[in-house]
């Protein structure tokens, strides 16, 4: 198709901009280069060039993906996340969507990120959750969609990962309740945890607070209520303190 | 009649592939084909957004989609805008999908070109013509260009205003913002015409008049008219005034709570006067704020009594239905743990939503100095008429400074230096610095780590490690060396929303050598009290704090008062008192003027002076620019500054951005006005210093930096004058 | 403080000041021919306001113009001062007169009358916002048109108000207002919505609307329809013209249209039997037939000099237009050639030349009356 | 030490004269329209609500306050 009629040709209108005779394949290369070396500046000018000049073509679909790869390194979330999305409209029949969903995801599972987070990590559990709800439906996508493709492993290790610390962020703001004496506010946190978190570690934490905001609110049938799902589900955690 | 489909075949195309083509063909071979379909084929490959025009035709059981490609753009460039920014224009196009790289769509084009000439219009530019060139590139391309001729904003060349009586018209030209301009203000764009601004005029006269008791005020008509080259403008304004009204009873309903009674500001046979009304009813919602009722409303019914002019008031107060928190939920937050904002909220889930805690809530927030802005919104919980959840969205600012590398400071030459501070460690709020610097002056260490929620309730504790050798040989203070270590522990108490207890204690241990320069203050302290001395020092002080955010504040106040001692049981025994106070007050969205003040004193206990190495020094960027750092206040025996007991400064300040850099975040510019000196025991208002001068700060990625230029305005001649100063990690 | 921005802010450069592009003029060629025109006297009348739109006015007694707030008398054939009479206000509307009077309206809503010969008050009466043109009188009324949109009919005896009519007017419009037209018992006024409309002399009763066309789509600018040019009545019939919008040949008793043609001129028309004269929005001069307005020819020279409307001359040989940079043009009504060119007041002119007795009188923004005759 | 601590609010804030209107057979959008909806739910036992209410101010917790409904199908049978 018109792709490989893409030679080098001479620009020699003098309206248009002046234009160095740099094929697309030359361009696609070197982004590459500039990319794996750590020059992603670099790199998304070249990415860009190229879109720019031969829009459209088979090369233009990889500069797109490859910019948005480079912005995520560049520490710029959402030119990243934009530049995705507006190549999953041009190219829904790409070879690489299954790379495009991953790369949405880990664009918002390692949003604000920095590299003093070699130096100081950075805790993971109690971040922003819409960010990780998005990553994780991300990741849901790439699994249903693309069950075999070779990034899948890693996004199902990365939605285990999500899951629970979506369920630890909520039981720690329960137990910030607790602190505070806010028990009521405890009691519905710890509810909400159980309803909407189940099978992350989180739960067994949710039900104690469940149980001691229930008795702080003198409501010993809740408490008791409570106890007896410890007991079924964890019975070797029926002792533990109410002191937050 | 429909048939099976045995082929598609596309032509047309020369840069686009077939494969895009088919995918957005909503039709497979194979399957039965009829004429309803052909819609549904036009429409989605429109949809696209890559072709000019689509065409079906059928030979036999072969569908033919015959397409014409649009030209992608090559290359986009306007000329000709002044007053609008390239980069906004070009953010507008990318929007409506003109960009280099993109399918040229003209229609998109040339709704593009009226929409900004409406722009320039509706901003008064009435003599804008926008116009665009498109010339076909090689290969497929065109080149796009947008030629803006902007015009001037339209001036005003008179205001009338008639049906006047009980005012003057001078005095109601007053009240306008548009109007001719005056011969000196030169600067002023009062008369530049703007839609905007005359609706806000003739609302600045109906309440004019509405709080003078005109309330039947209407603005009968008002006509905007253009001159014929439609570069001027004359406005008419035609006022019906109507009569004074009187307040005759005033009434509450709906509530029996005499608190609530009170707080009408409207008395009987006073003139009516709108903005009191107004008042009143913003005082009813808060107050019913605070107790949970959100969506309070006060509805006011008026009853006219025309005979002799008096109006009726009847406060009918809705208190609604009390509106409860569910969920508060903590968005934005990349680096610091939901906790950090959430010990900060004043308002609780399950309980009543209190438009003053919520408020109380913003501002603790916005005043964590790793937050740049913070937004509270509610929203309803579906299926409930009476609660709404939270969202508190919070904008982070990196609070990590890590400076590293080689500094030049004035006073102390040449100076290497390395230290991270981090008032967001690891997310947690808590606070961590360390830093370590080498100069010929000097040679430091210090590490201080405070977490000001070590308890639930804000109790606040920290410590401090420090090791520091000076050789104030060459600075311009008095001579001696010293080098010290020590190490403190403090805490601090909340009293209230705004103001807390300081406490801290500490040891250090400081021994000073003399050197042959050294003045006879030093020589004689060293004979009567040896080199070496161990203290214990613990300081106490209150601290007032209101201000909006503790970076560039734009409004509130600070105020902290103190005592240092060197507590019995030390080898010196004095007292310093201290006083820091500063003011910020808003004069227009980003700017703001700034108040600054301090006084310390200091003594030893019985009749021995307060130690040489304790003395406070004035001059230098901190305190009274223009001058050398701690230059000034009375010399020592061999002419050097000694410092003085008594240190006394003030600053006028206002801040505002950088006209043409103003989109560099966190850099500010200032006019000053500095005031200060040190004194041995006496004030003597004579020796105090002033100067003047311009400032830029900038709060960069690696700290705050700096940069004054300031003219003393009363330099006695022994001083030592320096206008040009800089500093890296001053405070602000 | 939204409209005071802040020194500091303009002191060191803040927003690039836009500066105004004035359109291209092409160059007026050299006059060869005889010159048909000479000017008979010049004078200052006083002050005036740039922005004011005032027709000069003659009766056989004088010739009459208004400038700032006074408005003055002159002899006609030497141009000598009459009288001079100052209304204490700045004068907006006007000169007209008729059955004895003179009339001039003010901008804080005064409609006066003064003795044609005297020059003393007769009346004064309060028609609420600015005057913006005045009527001639007939059958002892008078009507004014003020900037709110609203047609006055007075007692032109005492200045009683016998009726008010009024038009919606868009909030932006150019300024100024178009002369009512009084014919037999009825007066035709043209409003700022591009509406024409007839109405009974003494009752103010709707008698006939047309609705010449408006754009819908574009800028406030584009949206323009202002009807503020002169309305020409001839015979039974009536021709006038809006900005962005048409010129039509209408009945002038029954208020139907004729023929119409896509036209935009703020400045209306003029017309004899042999052609119906306008000048258009870019400043060209046409000559359109009366009977179904098919262009005859169009002068191109004044573009841009944005020229008043065009004026007969006595004997209809010529029509006479004076533009912005102070030139008054004879165009030869044949053909469209222009014979002759004085210059008048340098700081342009915004009403059309007056006819009075073969004598063409022009009234410019400075305040300079001059009178002309052509051979 | 004395020191300041904010003041917790938990639960329906309800004063007498509302919670006296309540009365038994009314049904569950009347109690909803007088006292709002109840914060404490129990996902187990859908028939009774719960209305409690506590202020801790400068450390100290009120005495706490209860309002029981015990509904049957759609209308209160005892209230304590």
């Amino acid at each position: 198709c018109s792709m490989l009629s893409q030679k080098a040709e001479k620009d020699t209108t003098k309206t248009a901009a002046v234009e160095t005779n740099e094929s697309a394949e030359s361009l696609l290369k070197k982004g590459r280069a500039n990319s794996a070396s750590g020059q992603y500046e670099e790199a998304i000018k070249n990415f860009e060039t190229l879109e720019a000049r031969y829009p459209l073509g088979k090369f233009a679909e990889q500069a797109m993906i490859e910019s948005a790869y480079a912005y995520y390194k560049f520490d710029e979330p959402d030119t990243a996340l934009d530049t995705i999305d507006r190549f999953s409209r041009m190219y829904p029949r790409s070879a690489r969507t299954d790379y495009a969903l991953y790369l949405r995801g880990l664009v918002n599972f390692n949003r604000g990120g920095s590299i003093l987070d070699k130096v100081f990590p950075r805790s993971f559990s109690d971040l922003d959750a819409v960010r990780k709800k998005e990553a994780f439906h991300d990741f849901q996508k790439l699994l249903t969609r693309h069950a075999d493709s070779k990034y899948a492993p890693d996004a199902a290790k990365r939605m285990g990962y999500l899951r629970n610390s979506l369920g630890e962020s909520e039981a720690n703001v329960a137990k910030h309740y607790m602190k505070r004496g806010a028990y009521l506010a405890a009691y519905n946190r710890a509810e909400y945890t159980i309803k909407h978190h189940q099978g992350t570690p989180a739960i067994l934490d949710a039900l104690k607070v469940k149980v001691c905001a229930a008795r702080a609110l003198k409501r010993e049938k809740l408490a008791s209520d409570t106890m007896r799902i410890i007991q079924l589900n964890f019975p070797e955690n029926t002792k533990f303190g109410c002191s937050y | 009649d429909s048939f099976v489909l045995q082929d598609i075949q596309v032509n047309g195309l020369s840069r686009i592939s077939a494969g895009t083509v088919l995918s957005n063909v909503p039709v497979r071979v194979g399957q039965t084909f009829d004429d309803r379909m052909t819609g549904d084929i036009v429409k989605s490959l429109y949809g696209t957004g890559l072709f000019e025009d689509v065409a079906l035709s059928r030979r036999g059981n072969i569908l033919i989609v015959k397409v014409q490609e649009r030209l992608a753009i090559g290359s986009l460039d306007i000329e000709g805008n002044k007053t609008i920014e390239t980069k906004v224009l070009t953010d507008a196009l990318r929007g409506g999908g003109i960009a280099p790289g993109r399918p040229l769509d003209k229609a998109a084009l040339a709704q593009f070109e009226k929409e900004l000439q409406k722009q320039y219009v509706a901003r008064g530019n009435y003599t804008a013509k926008v116009s665009s060139k498109v010339t076909p590139l090689k290969d497929g391309r065109a080149g796009v260009k947008i030629d803006i001729q902007e015009g001037t904003t339209a001036k005003i060349r008179n205001v009338k205003i008639t049906g006047n009586k009980a005012f003057p018209e001078a005095v109601l030209q007053k009240l306008l913002e548009s109007g001719p301009k005056s011969k000196l203000a030169v600067w002023s764009s009062k008369d530049e015409y703007s839609k905007a601004k005359l609706r806000g005029d003739l609302d600045n006269l109906s309440s004019f008049y509405r709080d003078r008791g005109f309330l039947r005020f209407e603005v009968v008509s008002s006509q905007v008219s253009l001159s014929d080259d439609k570069r001027f403008v004359n406005v008419n304004i035609n006022v019906k005034e109507g009569d004074q009204y009187r307040v005759g009873t005033v009434n509450v309903t709906g509530t029996k709570s005499l608190a609530i009674q009170k707080m009408v500001s409207v008395k009987q046979g006073q003139v009516f006067s709108q903005s009191k009304l107004r008042e009143t009813q913003k005082n009813f919602s808060s107050e019913m704020g605070k107790y949970g009722y959100a969506f309070a409303k006060v509805n006011v019914v008026p009853r006219f009594d025309e005979i002799n002019k008096k109006v009726d008031l009847t406060f009918d107060l809705k208190q609604g239905q009390r509106t409860y928190v569910r969920r508060i939920n903590v968005r934005g937050n990349y680096r610091t743990k939901d906790v950090v904002f959430r010990r900060e909220m004043r308002q609780l889930e399950s309980s009543f939503y209190s438009k003053e805690s919520v408020e109380n809530s913003r501002r603790r927030i916005q005043r964590l100095s790793f937050v740049e802005s913070v937004k509270i919104q509610t929203s309803p919980v579906a299926g409930t008429t009476d609660q709404v959840d939270l969202d508190v969205t919070v904008v982070e600012q990196s609070s990590n400074q890590f400076t590293a590398g080689v500094g030049y400071s004035q006073s102390a030459g040449v100076l290497f230096n390395l230290g991270l501070s981090q008032n967001n460690f690891m997310g947690t709020g808590k606070q961590l610095s360390v830093a370590g610097a080498k100069s010929e002056s000097e040679s430091s260490f210090n590490l201080s780590y405070n977490n000001p929620y070590y308890t639930e309730s804000g109790i606040g504790r920290g410590f401090k490690v420090y090791y520091d050798e000076t050789d104030a040989t060459d600075d311009d203070t008095s001579d001696y060396l010293s080098d010290k270590y020590g190490a403190s522990v403090n805490f601090s108490f909340p009293l209230g929303e705004d103001d807390s207890l300081r406490f801290s204690l500490g040891a250090e241990q400081r021994s000073i050598e003399t050197t042959d320069s050294s003045p006879d203050e030093v020589t004689e302290f060293i004979d009567a009290n040896g080199n070496d001395y161990t203290q214990l020092i613990s300081t106490l002080s209150y601290v007032k704090d209101t201000r909006d955010r503790t970076v560039f504040p734009s409004e509130g106040q600070r105020h902290s008062i103190g005592i240092e001692l060197g507590i019995p049981g030390s080898d010196l025994e004095y007292y310093k008192l201290k006083y820091t106070g500063s003011a910020y007050f808003p004069i227009s969205e980003n700017v703001t003027s700034v108040f600054k003040g301090g006084v310390s004193y200091g003594d030893g206990f019985g009749d021995d002076d307060l130690p040489f190495f304790e003395n406070f020094y004035s001059g230098g960027i901190r305190t009274v620019r223009g001058f050398e750092q701690s230059s000034l206040g009375p010399d020592d025996s061999s002419g050097d500054a000694a410092g003085g007991n008594l240190s006394v400064n003030a600053t006028a300040e206002i801040r505002f951005p950088v006209p043409m850099l103003s989109d560099v975040k966190g850099l500010k510019a200032s006019v000053f006005v500095d005031a200060g000196n040190v004194f041995d025991d006496e004030f003597d208002a004579d020796e105090v210093r002033y100067s003047a001068g311009v400032g830029l700060t900038w709060v960069s990625p690696l700290g705050p930096l700096s940069l004054s230029y300031a003219k003393p305005l009363n330099a006695e001649d022994d001083d030592d004058v320096q206008e040009l100063q800089f500093s890296v990690g001053a405070n602000f | 403080c939204s409209g005071q921005s802040f020194p500091g802010s303009q002191l060191l450069g803040g927003q690039q000041k836009a500066s105004y592009v004035a359109p291209v003029l092409k160059p007026l060629e050299k006059i060869t021919s005889t010159a048909t025109a000479s000017k008979l006297w010049q004078v200052n009348t006083g002050t005036a306001l740039s922005h004011v739109k005032i027709h000069p006015y003659a009766n056989n007694i004088a010739v009459y113009a208004a400038a700032g707030s006074g408005v003055s008398a002159w002899d006609k054939n030497s141009g000598k001062s009459l009288w001079k009479q100052s209304l204490g206000e700045h004068i907006t509307g006007g000169v007209n007169g008729g059955e004895g009077f003179v009339f001039a309206g003010t901008n804080s809503g005064k409609a006066v009358a003064l003795d044609a010969t005297t020059g003393a008050i007769k009346w004064i009466s309060n028609v609420e916002t600015e005057v913006l043109a005045v009527s001639k009188a007939s059958l002892g009324v008078v009507v004014v048109r003020t900037i709110d949109g609203k047609l006055h009919g007075l007692n032109s005896k005492n200045g009683e108000i016998l009726w008010q009519r009024v038009q919606r007017t868009p909030e932006l419009s150019l300024y100024g207002a178009s002369v009512p037209l009084v014919v037999s018992n009825g007066v035709i006024a043209g409003f700022d919505n591009g509406v024409v409309a007839a109405y009974g002399l003494k009752t103010g009763q709707p008698v006939w609307e047309i609705k010449l066309s408006t754009q819908k789509s574009g800028s406030e600018v584009d949206k323009l329809a202002d009807i503020d040019g002169r309305l020409k009545s001839l015979g039974t019939a009536l021709f006038t013209s809006n900005g962005n919008g048409r010129i039509v040949g209408a009945n002038i008793g029954e208020g139907t249209v004729g023929w119409t043609r896509a036209f935009s001129s703020f400045t209306g028309a003029e017309a004899n039997a042999g052609g119906v004269y306008s000048t258009d929005d870019n400043g060209n001069v046409w000559k359109l037939n009366p009977k179904n307005g098919q262009q005859m020819w169009k002068q191109d020279a004044l573009e841009n000099r944005q020229p008043t409307a065009p004026t007969l001359t006595q004997d209809g040989s010529h029509i006479v237009v004076a533009d912005k940079q102070g030139n008054i043009h004879w165009i030869a009504t044949p053909k469209g050639k222009i014979t002759s060119r004085i210059s008048g007041d340098p700081a342009g002119y915004n009403t059309p030349p007056l006819n009075s007795d073969g004598v063409i009188y022009t009234l410019g923004r400075s305040g300079v009356l001059t009178a002309t005759k052509s051979q | 030490c004395s020191n300041y601590k904010p003041t917790i609010q938990q639960g329906n804030a309800l004063d007498s004269t509302t919670v006296s209107q309540i009365k038994v057979g009314m049904s569950k959008s009347d109690v909803i329209q007088a006292l709002g909806s109840p914060l404490l739910t129990d996902d187990f036992n859908q028939s009774r609500w719960d209305y409690l209410y506590y202020v801790t101010e400068r450390g100290q917790r009120s005495e706490q306050k209860n309002l029981t409904l015990q509904f049957d199908g759609n209308v209160i049978t005892k209230i304590n």
